[in-house]
């Protein structure tokens, strides 16, 4: 038993620590600190300098482009990336639909679409949940008929994070009523130009646009855009659910979150001593704190566990409750920091004579929208309660 | 010992719940929440009419003579219509503050025009760097003679932005943080050297940055005794905070039967999502916060009216902090069981869930309540 | 609306104040105020000196002999009970077996069993668990066969508090398999000096005696012993479970328990101040004030609701729920206070020279176990999973 | 980076784990815990036998030389058998007071004779009225040239009723409350003036009230530094807590056997009670809260035979505060989940449920250790 990084890994943490501190954008870094809503070329510029590093798809297999990295280099990795504020690199095109397309697509869909997944230059999003298929995901209606060499999609997705960014969206549809609702449902990839495609935003609680619904009205899609076997799309919806492991926990996030919120503790004031001293608030992040250390030691568990076994086990539902509880905890916690400042809703209305005499308006702005919006990462990705039943069925056998 | 209301004080509750099912839709608050004033004049007139802003005045002034209890059933139907209109500053702060504290003239010049709907107020209190406590006050008035010039800044303003005159407390005497030597002043929104900073809250209703430059009032501005204003503070807040527990409890009620409803429409798995146990526990346990919490707030109503400001104190905080607890969990446990649908701007679920979390950071949060309550057992 | 008590209600605690002044025996006081366990004759003194004061089933209907008083009078006498350190009044006779006579039994059963009840000379256990009818009482399987003017029981009853004690039991006995199982059950009323019957003692977590297995080996009871019709003991059964309501939340123990907690916390050190300076521990304390503050008024809410429509309704539940959740962290925080002198098993163990030296020895002895033993009070009578149960279906309609 | 055991580990725990299924049954262990000892010499014997006895001594003293993982493993077996021998007491608290501050005379004598099993010892440190202070002690040891006379009380002193020597703590110079000034001494159990009170604990294992009337000792058994014995006694401490930690995991482990067992054969409503989500979802957590505090258990573990002593702080503080708070909470719903079974003598659900309990108050309970790391915050 040894948790010290090894010297290798440490040279490894000091090069990637110092790749990021060249070249991660600084307007980019800033806005990620303060809680700021990224835009699409904010994602996009930091893929591309990834990607020239041969960094853009660190956790795929070295055939494929990948970086051939360890799990303990993929966790220093993420780390680094979240303690400098790099964007996350989201999940939908390199850890959700490429480890699909490797596991189950041809060699034409590996070669047309794993490079511009790497590259930045394609944009996914995923089409799984509809409005009355959210949990019971199988139980999902939209329909592509097979026409000659397209097939003819219908229907309607929810929930489509970023859909209005993407190029192309990759979508669970059923293709037969027969049987078990999870027999009939295959895996299509969509150009997000087809004609008959609609996108509508959803905003969110915070204000934001992240979400979308996604329209399909008698969508042309070619047959080659079919990822495996017709009616084998639900093995490998389950394979892909399994997939998106290095970070489910978000430790290095919530590490670098946390550091921020005791920062935040020494900057704000109460009954004109620093927040920190006030023993109430000090034990909440205590006290958030001791979760933390105790994740990330349980995440690295998992990790090299799996790492051995090669195959993603439902312990990961364990890293999704408590690494999501954690960081509800903590958008609390900076929220509560702020005491009545977390109210205003844009700090853009205080000019900067009202700025000077308070220390919260440069990063308090976002806070109290981050946690409402922070809500939701108990529910995406299978709600705690649908994880607590696969802990329930796959590891308890009950 | 009884729980029950009177038949007027029912007569009142019902009037005013029609009135916002009909005149107050969601879809209506929501345009009310992007306009302008981020209410409606509309509104408030008809809620004038209905009596409702004459509610806790003394009848020589145009009032109903109402008490916290009366103010606690108003305060719950309009946290359930998540009522943006300017009640809790213009009435209860600035109202109970007139009422207590104002001289003769100044409640006849104040309390019929706040009662007509004429006329908005608030208080302007807290300060920045202040967090939550009452007597941090750096905000000076010097005398000049006959009149007195205040300098200092005021946050977070509840409704600053469109109050017609805003109270607002200020030293005359004493260091920054002691009890003696702050003063309460009405100051007129056109005051020169006044500045309002309005902007919206993250509820969707208004408050406001103010900056008092050498603002300039007279003598009869004075509201209260010189230097002794922060036992009246207290209890203007005191009270405010009972009606903000009331609206709290609406909310929770109204979240309740939404997730209830939420629960047995709603199907995943061939039924409705109701039907899975780990949802009923927990939407019981929202049932019983929300009780605990109505027990809670309700007995803060009876007692603030009633009891000396020590007494006071405990009881106010204990609400306050029991109450922000029940919030903080209902609102959660709502959020969750409607799944996306509790993070979209679309329902009314994200809408009350911020109005409760923006509630408790209004006038001292759980913890700073707690923190009361708890420190007073030092003297039990 | 008014949380006052009349001038009247407050005479009536005057009166009921002076009385247990003047009448509780002061060792029975002193033992309660510990925490220490209490004999059969302890409950049993108690109850013939209420019952020469008139006050022997306060809640029961003047007609049988009870005190005609108001939801608010018995809130009080409970209150000034558990303030003064009265014994809880057991609820077997008056408060389960009692209600069922008087709304289901004959006469005959009414004139011989209430008078015994109320005056102490019968001390009542129940008859209702069985190893494999807990929860799911329904499924009960002992059996009482007529044999002419007699019932042959035999089976096993399980959980019997006090049966050791107990001059009578009433149980619910299986006297039909057709049908529902709910149909086919019989309430009876058993003496527990009839031949066949065993009572074999259950050691509780502390240590302590207070459960029985009651064992019934072709047990001749009596037709009369009868209660109602047969096959109709559910509905007696439900009507029982109904009853005990006046003090299902336990507030006035509750409240004195809260004062001891306090007097502890301001004896006990830490770091050479008092305990109560503590913030910490403060704070748990004032917690817990909370809950029982908002719990007081909850149960005032639900009584005199109940008081109005007659009839007993599933908010019973919540004031279990709650109620139960409040005892048990007093009696967590008392141990916690302890420090490590929470530890010790038996303070018998230690002299005087030590008990001079410790602050705690005197009342610390039973605070450890009473945190044990009282881990029950969310499992018995239903637990309060079960108590979410009743409110999900019967309030909520889920 | 890895969490692998060595097979040297495997082959200990497994041989331990196989030799308490066996020798080591719950209903022996009954008879045990109401035995005089409330352990068995024999048992004893066998753990010396298997070398755990002397596992965390250098070799050079008969010893294994194993670190603080290897004591963790050991503990995580003897907490699944809730095994009464006294060996935090005499192995991990007195042991490595010894190893780490003794002369070599007094390792030459004491630790071999530990680790034959043929001598046990305990720490007599806390004293009555300091609850979890570390330094509070009142304890005197006044030098006379060449000897001390130690004058105090002790208590709670874990194994302290069959302790043949203890190791006592005492004032040699400074105040009450002061770090500098305290000593540590070897005091045989016969010594004249040292009154013993033993007593049965709530998880049924021993320990005494222990009374110093003019103890007189000689010079050599002074252990360690003179006035300089806190950092000392505050590492064997830290030692003992995280040998704690691995107990209290080995108990959560066990425990949530046991319940998920009982789940799956319980049936009430024509069907196991595991099939209800409510139960499901709060075994599930229990599983959460075990994973987590093995974690950090791991981790303090892996630490503090490492870093220095104000690193080792804020982790052993943390394993405490955390382990507790996961052992509260799976040990309760343990009980919970089990209904009137968990609260009977006759299963060992209850005797774990104790245990975890009595563990919490040991050496510092969740809020005293939360309130440490808390408190080592404001150096951030």
């Amino acid at each position: 038993m040894d948790l010290n990084f090894t010297p290798e890994e440490q040279e490894f943490r000091v090069a990637v620590r110092s790749f990021i501190d060249s070249n991660l954008p600084l307007d980019i870094a800033s806005k990620v600190r303060n809680g700021s809503c990224l835009g699409k070329d904010d994602f996009v510029r930091w893929q591309k300098i990834l990607h020239r590093q041969g960094w853009g798809a660190t956790m795929w297999p070295k055939q494929f482009g990948g970086a051939g990295w360890s799990a303990v280099q993929l966790y220093i990795f993420d780390e680094e990336c979240s303690a400098a504020g790099a964007p996350m690199q989201l999940p939908f095109g390199p850890k959700m639909v490429a480890p699909v397309i490797m596991a189950y697509g041809n060699r034409s869909q590996q070669e047309r679409f794993l490079p511009r997944i790497v590259s930045g230059e394609d944009w996914w999003c995923q089409g799984y949940s509809e409005p009355e298929a959210g949990s019971d995901l199988a139980s999902l209606r939209t329909k592509a008929e097979r026409q000659g060499d397209y097939y003819i999609v219908n229907g309607q997705k929810a929930w489509t994070t970023y859909g209005h960014y993407a190029d192309w969206i990759f979508c669970l549809v059923r293709t037969s009523n027969e049987g078990r609702q999870q027999a009939g449902i295959s895996f299509l990839l969509i150009d997000m130009k087809t004609p008959g495609i609609t996108v509508r935003p959803v905003i969110m609680i915070d204000g934001g646009h992240e979400i979308n619904e996604v329209w399909f009205d008698n969508v042309k899609v070619p047959v080659e855009n079919l990822v495996g076997e017709e009616n084998k799309g639900w093995t490998y919806a389950k394979f892909l659910l399994g997939h998106e492991r290095t970070d489910i926990a978000r430790v290095g996030r919530s590490k670098a979150a946390l550091k921020r919120l005791k920062q935040l503790a020494h900057r704000e004031f109460a009954n004109g001593r620093p927040l920190i001293e006030d023993q109430r608030f000090r034990d909440r992040i205590a006290q958030v704190e001791l979760e933390l250390m105790a994740l990330e030691i349980t995440n690295m568990r998992v990790l090299l566990a799996d790492g051995k076994k090669h195959a993603p086990g439902p312990e990961a539902s364990i890293l999704k409750i408590k690494g999501s509880e954690i960081e509800q905890m903590l958008t609390e916690l900076m929220m509560l920091g702020l005491g009545h400042y977390s109210l205003p809703r844009s700090f853009e209305a205080l000019d900067a004579g009202a700025r000077r005499q308070s220390a919260d308006a440069d990063y308090a702005a976002p806070l109290s929208g981050n946690y409402f919006n922070c809500r939701k990462v108990s529910i995406y990705g299978g709600s705690n309660e649908i994880q607590r039943n696969i802990i329930a069925q796959m590891i308890l056998g009950l | 010992m009884n729980f029950d209301y009177s038949e007027e004080q029912l007569a009142l509750q019902d009037t005013l719940r029609r009135f916002i099912d009909k005149e107050y839709r969601f879809d209506q608050r929501r345009t009310l929440a992007q306009s302008e004033d981020g209410f409606s004049r509309e509104v408030w007139a008809q809620l004038a009419e209905l009596g409702l802003l004459a509610l806790p005045f003394p009848e020589e002034y145009g009032g109903l003579g109402g008490n916290a209890v009366d103010t606690m059933l108003v305060m719950e139907v309009l946290g359930r219509g998540l009522v943006l209109e300017p009640y809790l500053g213009t009435v209860v702060l600035a109202g109970s503050l007139i009422r207590d504290a104002g001289t003769l003239s100044q409640k006849d010049m104040l309390l019929p025009a706040i009662a007509g709907g004429e006329l908005l107020m608030t208080l302007a209190h807290y300060e920045p760097g202040t967090r939550y406590e009452m007597n941090h006050i750096a905000t000076t008035a010097k005398s000049t003679g006959n009149s007195y010039l205040i300098n200092g800044a005021k946050s977070v303003v509840l409704g600053g932005n469109d109050a017609d005159k805003i109270v607002v407390s200020a030293r005359t005497g004493g260091g920054r943080r002691d009890n003696d030597g702050i003063s309460l002043f009405v100051v007129g929104r056109t005051a020169p050297g006044l500045i309002i900073r309005g902007y919206p809250t993250q509820d969707g209703s208004r408050a406001a940055e103010t900056q008092f430059d050498n603002v300039e009032v007279g003598d009869d501005a004075l509201l209260g005794t010189k230097d002794g204003a922060l036992p009246i503070i207290e209890r203007a807040i005191d009270y405010a905070i009972v009606a903000l527990c009331a609206e709290a409890v609406g909310i929770m009620t109204a979240l309740n039967e939404a997730t209830l409803d939420y629960l047995k429409t709603r199907k995943q798995f061939g039924q409705p999502i109701g039907r899975f146990q780990a949802l009923q526990h927990r939407m019981v346990d929202m049932v019983i916060a929300t009780e605990q919490a109505r027990s809670m707030a309700t007995l803060s109503a009876v007692r603030v009216d009633s009891i000396d400001a020590a007494e006071r104190r405990r009881v106010v905080s204990a609400a306050k902090a029991y109450v922000g607890q029940s919030a903080r969990s209902v609102g959660q446990a709502a959020v969750q069981l409607h799944g996306g649908m509790g993070v979209v701007d679309e329902l009314n679920v994200s809408h009350y869930f911020k109005r409760l979390t923006m509630i408790n950071a209004t006038f001292g949060d759980t913890d700073h309540h707690l923190g009361i309550f708890s420190d007073l057992l030092l003297a039990d």
